[in-house]
């Protein structure tokens, strides 16, 4: 689960990283008034959005007037933000947070992150921040600093130090380096974080430290012990479709074509994908419909992907273990009963109870396309898609 | 012979009294697995399907002498019952469980290299549909009817992708040794290499099947054995060519995110130590059964 | 660090386990006080001194009526309690603890200590609690069960459950017991304690759980992170000599003889008093001036074993590594210009600056008896202390 | 040959710039060992004794190619500085420091595990007065005049009992191979039976001698493998038979809590795997002598 900046910085001060002075702001007045109670004459308003690379994309305007910050708030709410990582349809802003602008001496980068190969913790820093991490290990790969945490013990102070050694930061602030390290891991594992990362941790002109941006991901098998967490959700940065997935219990996620998938499992259901396309189809949307996928989940699974306006044809394929064929058959009866659908649909059933399940269906008199492989049912689904688009529709509704 | 579950492996069920547990142990009986019993804590005394039923993992092995289990365990007890499994002198415990923290993996783990890698219980998942040797042992949630017996072995990180695998296979006549479901999770008990080298050393399986996914260093990891040291062919498919980067695809493994975790490059290190690629996910049966037979040819 | 019950049950408590109510008291009007404040009708009352085994001699009084809380707390402040744990000289009441009566049904034997053998925390527990635990293990010895924590990751769960369900606890007690145990060791470890000990560990008529006594001792070492247990710490149950010992940074264990020691390092001290015995004599302490002695504190060193009154000759074996020996001769010097010594007084210098040492000493007019060997340093001053009970002082007082 | 130290071996000194620190690198030099440089965080750039002076142990290593250290840093940053050590790719390290927390002990040991044996740093102390090899190189706080150069081996909890036996020796012009210290902790890096098998192995060493204390399980680990292995006579010293039982005598390691932790039952499971047990704490040097003369004899 993505988290906002304001809330990682809030998060992260409690484990002793400290932040500039800001406020939250939910409209462009608040925002104006958010700069008055931090004082001076430098602000940022930054867009509350659940990715990075705002700034490139206007989303971090420097301001030195309150009115400024007024305007600057005014023209960022209700914007669709489209950076690198939001993919083309964006991020609307409903959030800007105002800080107080940091007299930067240095920026560094730091970063926690899950690595997969070692099973560990690993950080990683260096020297160069501001930049994308990503930036940084193409133009400055040297400048990048490895540690990987032992879990049995934990994050030692030596690494620590040797991490903020290799830095480069000057005596006075390397033993506020190492708590903000030290901060960060504790941060990272009492929270059941998957990243976390200060971008840039700056260095003031003060000599003192201050995290200027901040970013936290959280396991989300894990937040049933972190209710605080869980709260923090911003449903308004998810993709509409995929929170309604989240809310039904279905892994959801939107692409760009027009073939929608009902599938069990992910791998099937990544593989399903491929071979539409690999049939000149366009898929929809991926969708793991589960293990324990009940009539009604099967149902809210065929609502969802005809919610999308895009899908001209749907491909059911389900290769039932702990799931029944003839539920899945049930299922799909019953979502067509309750809100009937016209455009073609291609049923492909395997496993446990196969027989019973197609039995279901073509008993129904719902004309749907059976198909008994993966290969078949690609192609039948593609061609029904093209068929339907060239106005030959090849069901009629319920 | 097959790898790890064979005909007499005395296996027991942690969270066999739960709906789901309960279910999987009379499925597995039909099956003809040995299931000898099952543990749910404060339940000692009670049976399912006539097995008996202990409070600990430890008094279940000394009763029965099982030396595998299958965990049905919910996912905020689930590290704890693996751990358990682990201290209890079992061989192999596989986790069925879906939605174990990271952290959580992280932990059992470390807490399983305490033993001795010659004592080291081996851990197949979590989130994964389980390991089964056709004809002989089903330890887990899949249908035992689509797997046919034979000389390939099987290793997928995905259920219904392995089924469908399986059923692939059936069609053309060629049968399984051993199917193995490593799970989805990003931290797992055994890895792609790991099941390798077990197959690789199994005299039954003449030919690997590896079904990998998006995301992870395990498939690359694989491919540096299959490059200096497997001695069997490989045949291999990724799946995920169109899945859009950087998102987490159902399982919370199956994310891209650093080079060579996307399909496409994966596809690539593995052609490059000279595993057989399977060019759709249709043809999965189709590649393997073709591999099989120059292997034949080459024989004769 | 040793502290008492009514303080290891305040700590305990925190970490979720129950004890009964209870209040302390440090007259008999207030322990009667406490009894009036628990209500009820049946209190106990015990004595706080640092030692197991008050119940054989007296220390702890089953009561009926406030009157005889107040009878039994009477009798016992001020008194010398001589249990088996405690040596001659026995533990002298300044509180008492008042507690409700507790129904017991069962009682169970719960410890936790640092297991030397695989260097880890081991669990230790019974179904036969009450009696101490060398009783337990050589009279009922398959009652104990043990479990060593994996450091790794401390206590799991699964392993509190192996020890309740070994126990025999029935189904409505298990969660609690399993709370129990692992309340006990996040209390061990996150206080740095080297043991903790609940026994008995009662289920009540009514079944629920209740620490009926509770012993803990912390690892001096670590005090210093813990201010607020280094606080609990109560010198009036402490042997004066070793307070005072320890208040000057010097290691001391008194003994029952006569010939006081005065060594480096307690290898060497240990070593020093297996000689005297062996030759015929008798030590009175045990003591190690450590690594740094400066003149200083060789001669507070001093002033402690001469202050015990037992005390008829000394030996000085010093052994100079870290420690010189003429800081060592000059130590003396002071020590006994300040506050002079009329018993015999035996020198062995060895090691880094013998030779200056042993010229401060020879010319410092002192009647000291110098040796060159352990032996023979053992063996004149059991010589010396002989001659100087049968009347013949070898110092004349400086 | 001696062991863990030899007159070449390259040594840092963590601390170097403490008080403490810095006395010893002084004496350290003196004797003839090769030290190299110093660690102290945030005073890279200095000069110790001519010593170069550097932040982290890997940079210190890195320029200086140490393969040991000793360690005079204060109780709360000694566990972290033997980890640091531990991950610098050092052979051996000695800890000094007295006071460290036994949970910090535990912490660094489980930590060490880390690492397969063959890249394990050997570890000792704390609470030790150090290493020497006579003659070569001494890593720690002894008075290195007193001890001859020879072909005896010593173990010893306790700094100032080991100069006792040293100087015993010296006398009886007894020489000695090295001198170990493990320390006075209950929780301490190597154990009476980690050094004596290294002894065992050291061809320049032909008897080994034991110091013992009351208190902790390392003696009697030791007896098993002088009954089932240890080809070198071993003569054995254990101090404390006169100790009051249940109290702890200055080191926090000697305490007796156990059967076999008295001086009396230890010295009795000594004798019986064939041990020679030293009578009296004054006759350490002639036992030794004793033995040896006898060795040479057989010899003959």
């Amino acid at each position: 689960m993505d988290i906002h900046e304001y809330q990682a910085k809030e998060l992260l001060s409690e484990f002793g990283v400290s932040v500039p002075q800001g406020g939250l702001a939910y409209s462009p007045e608040q925002a104006a008034y958010r700069a008055r109670e931090i004082g001076g004459h430098n602000w940022v308003v930054k867009a509350q959005i659940h990715s990075g690379g705002r700034g490139k994309v206007g989303g971090v305007q420097f301001c030195n007037t309150e009115h400024d910050v007024y305007k600057a708030a005014d023209a960022m709410f209700g914007q669709r933000l489209v950076t690198k990582q939001t993919g083309q349809q964006g991020k609307t802003v409903y959030r800007v947070y105002v800080e107080g602008e940091v007299p930067v001496k240095r920026e560094l980068y730091l970063g926690l992150v899950m690595d997969r190969s070692t099973e560990r913790v690993m950080v990683v820093a260096s020297a160069v921040g501001g930049l994308e991490i990503d930036e940084i290990s193409s133009s400055e790969p040297e400048s990048i600093i490895r540690c990987i945490v032992e879990p049995a013990v934990g994050m030692q102070a030596f690494q620590a130090r040797e991490i903020a050694f290799k830095l480069g930061v000057e005596a006075e602030q390397i033993n506020r380096v190492i708590e903000v390290i030290i901060g960060c891991y504790r941060a990272f594992e009492e929270l059941d974080a998957t990243m976390v990362e200060i971008n840039p941790l700056v260095i003031t002109e003060e000599g003192s430290l201050c995290a200027v941006d901040a970013k936290m991901t959280f396991d989300d098998n894990a937040l049933y012990r972190h209710p605080e967490i869980a709260e923090l959700r911003d449903k308004s940065q998810e993709d509409a479709r995929e929170t309604r997935a989240a809310d039904r219990g279905l892994n959801y996620v939107g692409c760009d074509g027009n073939i929608g998938c009902i599938v069990n499992g992910a791998g099937l259901a990544m593989a399903t994908m491929d071979m539409i396309q690999q049939s000149g189809g366009q898929t929809a949307n991926f969708l793991d419909i589960g293990g324990g996928a009940t009539p009604e989940r099967v149902a809210k699974a065929f609502r969802l992907v005809t919610s999308d306006e895009n899908v001209t044809a749907i491909l059911v394929n389900v290769f039932a273990g702990i799931n029944h064929c003839d539920w899945v058959a049930e299922g799909i009866l019953l979502a067509l009963k309750k809100e009937p659908v016209d455009i073609p649909i291609v049923v492909r059933l395997a496993g446990t109870n196969v027989d019973a399940g197609r039995k279901i269906l073509s008993g129904s008199g719902l004309p749907l396309i059976r198909a008994n492989t993966l290969k078949e049912a690609a192609e039948r689904v593609v061609q029904a898609q093209k068929s339907s688009i060239a106005g030959v529709n090849g069901v009629v509704a319920g | 012979m097959s790898i790890l579950v064979d005909r007499s492996t005395p296996v027991l069920i942690q969270g066999i009294t739960g709906k789901v547990g309960s279910f999987h142990c009379r499925e597995m009986l039909k099956y003809g697995t040995n299931v000898v019993g099952g543990v749910t804590p404060g339940k000692a005394g009670e049976k399912v399907e006539g097995l008996p039923v202990f409070d600990t993992v430890k008094a279940a092995v000394k009763q029965t002498g099982a030396t595998a289990s299958v965990i049905f365990v919910p996912p905020p007890f689930a590290a704890d019952s693996i751990m358990e499994a682990a201290d209890s002198s079992l061989a192999l415990a596989v986790a069925i469980t879906d939605g174990i923290p990271a952290q959580d993996m992280i932990k059992v783990k470390r807490y399983m290299r305490r033993y001795r890698e010659a004592n080291r219980m081996t851990l197949l998942g979590p989130n994964c549909s389980g390991i089964i040797s056709p004809g002989k042992s089903l330890l887990g949630i899949m249908p035992g009817e689509i797997f046919l017996q034979g000389n390939v072995g099987v290793i997928g990180r995905s259920g219904t992708l392995g089924y469908e695998a399986a059923s692939q296979m059936m069609e053309l006549n060629v049968g399984i040794s051993t199917s193995v479901g490593i799970g989805g999770d990003p931290i797992n008990g055994s890895s792609f290499l790991d099941i390798l080298k077990l197959f690789d050393a199994d005299e039954d399986t003449d030919v690997v099947v590896l079904v990998g996914e998006i995301g992870g260093p395990q498939e690359a990891e694989a491919a540096h054995y299959i490059r200096d040291t497997m001695r069997k062919p490989v045949v291999a498919y990724v799946a995920g060519r169109t899945a859009p980067k950087g998102r987490t695809m159902g399982h919370a493994g199956a994310i891209i995110s650093a080079f060579g975790e996307s399909a496409d490059e994966k596809v690539e290190i593995l052609r490059d130590v000279g595993a057989v690629i399977v060019p759709s996910p249709s043809e999965i049966g189709s590649t393997t059964s073709k591999v099989l037979a120059n292997l034949n040819t080459a024989d004769n």
